[in-house]
């Protein structure tokens, strides 16, 4: 029964999508399971909130090191969840000022707004920019031209830092436009790269995913592969 | 800044061209088609339909054909409701300024109170007259209708699109003949066809092809499946990084440190993340052995649930049940840096001996991989996120390429089903391979020869089979 | 003293000096300014223009409709009734520093200019001259001011501004602001006609002398400092900085950052995925009524979709997994995850990556470039068919390399050794790609911390070039 | 410890150090001294341009913004211009999100272009805002056949039917175009996958440098232009801005009573070379334009471009420094490297 009802609930759901691509008639049942999933896509989020507080609570319970943390995690949370979920300040929509609630949570000046502005967007931007010094470091310390393929992976890479950039165009400058050696302009050597090496390798790599997703989702569908469901078989 | 609407200009041409049509037309209009017949488009996916006619004989300078079809219920409402408005504007306009030129001219009422008080009339103008404005429905037939297109003088067919299935529409067709003064005329309108629903059949026929393909795909991994089910011997090519699982773990074990795995930061949806959990399965269960801890901290708690499940049966496989601690594997959190920052920091402080990256991984590969390479870890990566991939060749011990990754998974796991799969993929790549090959040859061949039906053929091909 | 320490002192020093830089030049950073406002509502009985004959929705009967709209409005003035219900509350938008700075230039000018008595004489008889007279050697005054001000005062003197005559519509508005001569302009020309420009501000002609004068006692004034998003930009630069002192080590403050974006994160996603998806999508269709009566008045009212109590119930089988028992149920929409995916993925992967790309590599492989003229350009139809054959090799050698049913040895490890060629070539161009980005968000925080938080740079134009500049040189 | 030693155990943090200061002056040096470097635009940023400006004023191009802050500075500049190139050329934008940051970020964009720059345009009749919408390419899926089950209403509650603007769409099929901004899953993969290919719909993408690549095996046939990281949006950008200037100069040269080949002739050429319209003003042909017209030429000629439609071309000067950096990072980690490599042989 716990394995049973899942493996059917897959199989359905997946082969009214799949005929719904084919028989027009169908098309709408195909549309309501999609809907239908963004809706479970969304109680995720609450899902996920759920099971931070849940792991927060019993590292806070019993007093795991660094559980001073988890308050953190835990306050920051809920403050954010009240501002949102109450809508607190925020004014109602103008084109219905007499529903308390109609107001646009996001709107600009809600304390909702406020704890993205201020809080969510310089925090997640600024984890984003930490990548810039680590890939420098990584350049430094680890890009090494150990072999062909090393050298070949690493030349493109200068090929292609220096002609998307303005030293590229100024290194090359003297090659002449319309001549014969024109390709071998940074900007230009760059853009031929991109669009024939780089084209064929990624084309190959999608065309092997694109059958391993058809395989894997074969599998999926027919029961065959379980893992979803936890352990191997 | 925005350019005067050019379909307001269109508009207005054709209404210029129609009453330059109407009054040549007046002279001696050329004949109307005669037997449209409008019909639903066959075995297709719905909003389409096939108008036909017949040309009339002997038309001096015939030029096309217009088809012209009825409005749908809601183009009406709208044009309806867009012409009332319109109607009614126009009305509240005009008595305000009526009232306005009266209160001010003849009562010397101040400016100000002249406009509200004109106001207060204009809006009771248009609460009175509202039942009195009854828009205009005509066109010939006694219906309101759209232009489709204009075929030229040798079709008498034209099939219609974009139309909404759950519509029902006539069509009627016009001829459109130059006059001998250079000019354009038109015809009277022909009979309207009748009524045509674009319902959606049964199959539709443009995409069978992507469903034989389809089918094909599938039917060839379920081929080699069930050969390899029957016990028959599947060979894949050795993979280089896999030995090193098992060297990673027992070096953790050597130094007492812990092995930290990452199944991806995607939900379970993701085939990667499957994969991912399906070697933590073999990492689990090697590590169980060795008797080394791994942690595993998971971005969705779906993962984690899957996980621990996976860990746990592989605890039980290597018979160390009473190692096994939940508590290694959790939930962080869903928010790609929040995860990140966490993991990086779990690296830094409990300085893993071995660190495996095997899932979906974005932008936090480079942090991952950077981070565990300052420590010392030996670090093992899987991935089939190609932008991911050079930061994981360069910074990890070693790395599954793309679907490599997915290999791995199906020999780790050594079941039938998985090395069938693989097995079947490569089929597919053998068919894309050839098809490539003879495709290339076929259309060089046609450029070269400059043969015609060879052009024709790539064509179809690329047109009907490859783009369904 | 070691090399950690010299770089924890290097890194921190430079944030120090470019502080305390800023702290001591110009004046003053990482403010935020707003204009405050009232937003009033009144609802109305307005005619509807637009319903086709014969359709009369809720609430538009007899041709009029009931609607809230501005106070300030043609419609509400023509129609609001003393007992019709209204609502206001107060507006805030954001001003860039720049409006707050003209503002008050033109302020300080204006007051000086109408601090200065008129000194001629003013009667009755020729008062317009004389108040033309006056008003242009005002107007010179102010200007004169004006133009001593390269750099902005902060301080504003309200009092004083009180005392010129000052209420909120007629002098520190963001739309009047920098434009002291129409502020001049309005009072006179009030003065001109009825000696008084509105209730409170009054300009009077005694004893031979013009003066402005103001009753009001309490004038907000319009544009001001905004505290709580003032101290939100200074969080936001400490989180910034927070984040960046990992670099040098893992430190408690950047634990607690870490902490807090991981709060927040989850939370945030609840509330929009809840008012950005549930209500709408699925309370919306369950329970329509409750929803357009009390959470998006705006939504269409119609009859419950029942149909919606199946996600409904998936996502509540979904959150088992938090109860003590049963969690086994959530498979079931962990199931229905996994099928959806799976289904919509296996044919558009096929679709639009698998056909497709097949579709784009199949092109002759001798492609001809044809020059203006109609001849064949022999130079580029050579170029153009090696790319495209290179194409057509580097797809099948890649493709090679994914063969994993052959041994790679012989012919077959030769092909797929040209294929990891290609495949190295592409990481090498992902690589590059991959730097740009990464570059760009170090940038943007960068600009964040230099523009937003310590005005050092100014290229939005959002303060005066001279603050930007004075302050480093 | 000889040189090469202490080079190859040099502590990261001075790289990271190197790394900051690479960025951090330039930004200070151009937002000082207000210049950028030229940009010369390739054919894909020009081919993504010319998809919007061949399209009949009025289109309805989807903006799809699947981005959160982490990535807005290298797509807060793309974004920028393509809701600049729209409404400068009158397109009808409907903007969703598929990420649940997407929503702030349409606010930001739409606040900053078209509240600051373009505040004539309608909302619900010029442009929408759809809001969020869980469920990645379910919602692509979903609307690629009706609209309406995924949106019945937009961000601020208010009913889709009571939008102007969306009158007469009941699915993906009724748009002209597709805009993607995006920075990774769902994103312009997603698009191309589940919108483009099935409806055949002209797709412009806009992706981080980090997606780029992988979006090249798209174009041309299922991607029609595509922006890569922050130098696609500076290219972008230059050409937007240079078609901006130049339309408005045609609307005074226009309105200022030049014929219209002429003028458009005479806009492209001022466009190019704005300095030349402030002499050309005083020559014989010119006599016709009103006074009014010519002041507003020279102002236009002579105004310089607003900082937000310059933010990619600033963004190149740090790129230009830290790719050097990059460069010579890892030729200078390589050297190390080989340089104790060959002492450890002879060893």
């Amino acid at each position: 029964m716990k394995r049973i009802v899942p493996l059917w609930i897959t199989a359905i759901v997946g082969l009214v999508l799949i005929i719904s691509n084919f028989l027009p008639g169908t098309r709408s049942w195909g549309e309501e399971a999609t809907t239908w999933f963004g809706i479970i896509a969304a109680v995720a989020f609450v899902l996920g909130g759920g099971s931070l507080l849940k792991v927060h609570l019993k590292k806070i319970s019993d007093r795991n090191s660094g559980w001073a943390y988890s308050m953190i995690v835990l306050g920051t949370f809920s403050a954010t969840l009240a501002v949102g979920l109450f809508k607190i300040g925020v004014s109602p929509n103008p084109a219905f000022p007499d529903v308390p609630w109609s107001g646009d949570v996001q709107g600009q000046g809600t304390p909702f707004w406020w704890v993205y502005e201020y809080v969510f967007k310089p925090l997640t931007a600024t984890m984003f920019a930490m990548l810039a010094f680590y890939i420098a470091s990584a350049a430094f310390r680890a890009f090494r031209a150990k072999n062909f393929e090393a050298v070949l992976l690493l030349g493109t890479a200068f090929i292609i830092l220096l002609g998307r950039t303005f030293a590229g165009y100024f290194m090359t400058s003297w090659i002449p436009v319309d001549g014969p050696f024109s390709g071998l302009r940074l900007e230009e050597l760059s853009v031929y790269i991109m669009q024939v090496f780089n084209t064929a390798g990624n084309r190959a790599i999608i065309i092997g995913i694109a059958l391993g997703i058809a395989g894997t989702s074969l599998k999926i569908l027919m029961g065959l592969d379980r893992s979803y469901l936890g352990g191997g078989d | 800044m925005k350019r005067p609407s050019s379909l307001l200009q269109t508009n207005s041409l054709l209404a210029m061209l129609t009453v330059m049509v109407m009054i040549s037309g007046a002279f001696a209009a050329p004949p109307a088609p005669t037997d449209v017949v409008a019909e639903d488009l066959p075995a297709d996916g719905g909003g389409a339909a096939v108008v036909t006619w017949t040309i009339p004989e002997g038309v001096d300078g015939l030029e096309g054909f217009q088809v012209w079809r009825t409005e749908t219920v809601s183009e009406s409402t709208s044009r309806v409701g867009n012409e009332r408005g319109a109607a009614l504007l126009a009305i509240q306009n005009q008595a305000y300024a009526n009232e306005y030129q009266r209160l001010v001219d003849v009562e010397g009422v101040a400016p100000e109170d002249a406009s509200m008080q004109a106001r207060a009339v204009a809006r009771q103008a248009v609460i009175d007259q509202r039942t009195s404005v009854t828009p205009t429905e005509t066109g010939p037939h006694g219906r309101f209708w759209v232009l489709v297109d204009t075929v030229s003088d040798d079709t008498d067919r034209l099939q219609v699109g974009k139309l909404s299935p759950s519509d029902e529409y006539r069509f009627m067709v016009y001829t459109v003949a130059k006059t001998s003064d250079g000019g354009v005329e038109k015809s009277a309108a022909s009979a309207e066809s009748g009524m045509v629903l674009p319902v959606a059949s049964g199959i539709d026929v443009k995409r069978l092809p992507l469903f034989f393909i389809l089918a094909l795909l599938c039917g060839a991994v379920l081929f080699f499946i069930y050969w390899a089910r029957s016990g028959r011997p599947i060979t894949i090519r050795k993979i280089a990084g896999l030995s090193a699982v098992d060297e990673a773990v027992g070096r953790a074990t050597e130094m007492g440190r812990p092995i930290l795995y990452v199944p991806g930061i995607q939900d379970m949806d993701d085939l990667q993340t499957v994969a991912g959990i399906t070697v933590l399965g073999r990492v689990a269960k090697t590590a169980a052995e060795y008797d080394a801890r791994i942690e595993v901290p998971t971005s969705r708690s779906l993962v984690m649930s899957a996980a621990r499940e996976t860990v746990h049966s592989s605890y039980l496989a290597a018979g160390r049940t009473d190692a096994y601690n939940p508590d290694l594997i959790y939930y962080v959190t869903d928010e790609q840096f929040g995860y990140t920052a966490y993991a990086s920091g779990l690296i830094v402080r409990e300085k893993p001996a071995a660190c495996f990256y095997m899932g979906c991984f974005f932008a936090e590969s480079l942090i991952l991989a950077e981070t565990g390479n300052s420590v010392g870890a030996i670090q093992i990566a899987g991935t089939a996120m190609p932008s991911q991939l050079p930061f994981f060749v360069a910074a990890c011990d070693y790395t599954l390429i793309g679907e490599e990754f997915f290999a791995a998974s199906a020999y780790l796991s050594g079941q039938p089903d998985q090395l069938g799969s693989l097995k079947g993929q490569d089929m597919g790549k053998i068919i894309v391979g050839a098809v490539l090959i003879v495709g290339c040859l076929i259309a060089t061949a046609a450029v070269v020869t400059g043969s015609e039906s060879l052009m024709h053929a790539v064509d179809w091909f690329k047109g009907s089979v490859l783009s369904a | 003293m070691n090399r950690q320490q010299l770089t924890l002192l290097s890194i921190v020093g430079i944030f120090v000096i470019l502080l305390v830089a800023r702290a001591f030049t110009g004046n003053g950073f990482g403010r935020i300014y707003v204009e405050r406002g009232d937003a009033s509502f009144v609802k109305v009985e307005v005619p509807v223009l637009d319903t086709p004959d014969g359709e009369e929705a809720e609430g538009k009967a007899d041709g009029v409709r009931w609607t809230w709209v501005d106070a300030s409005s043609d419609e509400a003035v023509d129609f609001a009734k003393a007992e019709s219900p209204r609502a206001a509350w107060e507006s805030v938008t954001p001003v860039s520093p720049r409006v707050y700075f003209e503002a008050t230039i033109a302020n300080e000018a204006l007051q000086a200019a109408a601090e200065t008595a008129y000194a001629g004489a003013m009667t009755g008889v020729d008062l317009g001259t004389a108040l033309e007279t006056w008003r242009l050697a005002l107007l010179e005054k102010a200007n004169a001011v004006a133009a001593g001000k390269a750099q902005p005062a902060v301080e504003v003197n309200w009092a004083a501004l009180r005392t010129a005559g000052f209420t909120r519509k007629t002098s520190i508005s963001a739309k009047a602001g920098g434009d002291f001569t129409a502020s001049l302009d309005a009072i006179f020309d009030a003065a001109r006609a009825t000696g008084e420009s509105d209730a409170e501000t009054t300009f009077v002609v005694a004893d031979g002398r013009g003066t402005v004068t103001t009753t009001a006692d309490d004038v907000v004034p319009a544009i001001g400092l905004s505290w709580s998003r003032t101290i939100g930009l200074w969080l936001a630069a400490i989180f910034t900085l927070a984040i960046f002192s990992f670099l040098y080590k893992d430190n408690p403050l950047y634990k607690t950052a870490e902490s807090v974006v991981v709060g927040v994160s989850a939370a945030y996603w609840m509330v929009i995925g809840l008012w950005d998806m549930i209500v709408p999508n699925l309370l919306g269709q369950l329970a329509p009524g409750f929803v357009q009566g009390n959470l998006i008045p705006g939504l269409a009212a119609s009859d419950p979709n029942w149909a919606y109590l199946v996600p409904a119930i998936f996502g509540a089988l979904l959150l088992m997994r938090l109860a003590p028992k049963g969690q086994y149920l959530s498979l079931w929409t962990l199931a229905f995850i996994v099928g959806t995916t799976a289904a919509l993925r296996m044919v558009a992967y096929i679709e639009g990556d698998f056909l497709s790309q097949i579709n784009a590599t199949i092109a002759p492989l001798y492609q001809e470039v044809v020059n203006a003229d109609g001849t064949v350009n022999g130079y580029s139809s050579f170029w153009a068919s090696v790319r495209q054959i290179t194409l057509v090799i580097g797809v099948l050698a890649c493709l090679t390399y994914f063969f994993f049913s052959v041994e790679h040895k012989g012919a077959v490890g030769k092909v797929a050794r040209v294929g990891i060629w290609f495949l190295m070539i592409t990481f090498g161009a992902a690589f590059g790609f991959t730097v740009m980005g990464r570059i760009a968000l170090l940038a943007a925080r960068f600009e964040f911390l230099f523009d937003d938080w310590l005005w050092l740079i100014d290229p939005m134009n959002q303060r005066s070039a001279a603050v930007a500049v004075s302050c480093l040189f | 410890m000889n040189l090469i030693d202490r080079m190859a155990n040099l502590d990261r943090r001075w790289i990271f150090l190197m790394m900051g200061l690479a960025v951090g002056i330039p930004i200070i040096v151009i937002g000082i001294t207000g210049k950028t470097l030229p940009e010369e635009p390739t054919p894909l940023a020009q081919a993504a341009f010319d998809v919007l400006d061949d399209l009949e004023p009025g289109s309805r191009i989807l903006m799809a913004w699947d981005f959160d802050p982490a990535s807005e500075g290298e797509l807060g500049p793309m974004a920028t211009s393509f809701i600049r190139q729209c409404a400068q050329k009158g397109h009808r934008m409907y903007f969703i999100a598929l990420w649940p940051v997407g929503a702030q970020m349409i606010r930001s964009s739409t606040s900053r272009v078209i509240g600051g720059y373009y505040p004539d345009l309608v909302y619900g009749e010029d442009w929408v805002d759809l809001g969020f919408k869980a469920g990645n390419e379910a919602v692509i899926k979903t609307i690629v056949t009706d609209f309406a089950q995924y949106f019945p209403t937009d961000a601020r509650g208010t009913s889709v039917d009571a939008i102007p603007m969306m009158e007469g769409i009941s699915s993906l099929a009724n748009f002209d175009a597709i805009v993607n901004a995006s920075a990774g899953y769902p994103g312009s993969k997603e698009w191309v996958l589940y919108a483009a290919t099935p409806l055949k719909k002209p797709l412009i993408v806009g992706c981080t440098g980090v997606q780029a690549p992988q979006m090249y095996p798209y174009v041309p046939n299922q991607v029609q232009g595509l922006l890569g990281a922050i130098k696609g949006a500076a290219e972008y950008e230059s050409v937007v801005n240079k078609w901006v200037r130049s339309e408005q100069m045609l609307d005074a040269l226009e309105s200022g009573g030049i014929t219209e080949p002429a003028s458009s002739e005479l806009a492209a050429r001022f466009a190019a070379n704005p300095s030349e319209a402030s002499t050309w003003t005083t020559e014989a042909a010119a006599a016709a334009m009103s006074p009014e017209a010519k002041t507003r030429l020279i102002e236009l000629a002579s105004a310089p471009t607003p900082g937000i439609f310059l933010e990619a071309q600033r963004r190149m000067g740090p790129q230009l420094v830290a790719h050097l950096l990059m460069i010579g990072l890892i030729i200078a980690g390589n050297a190390i490297f080989f340089a104790t490599r060959r002492r450890g042989g002879s060893q």
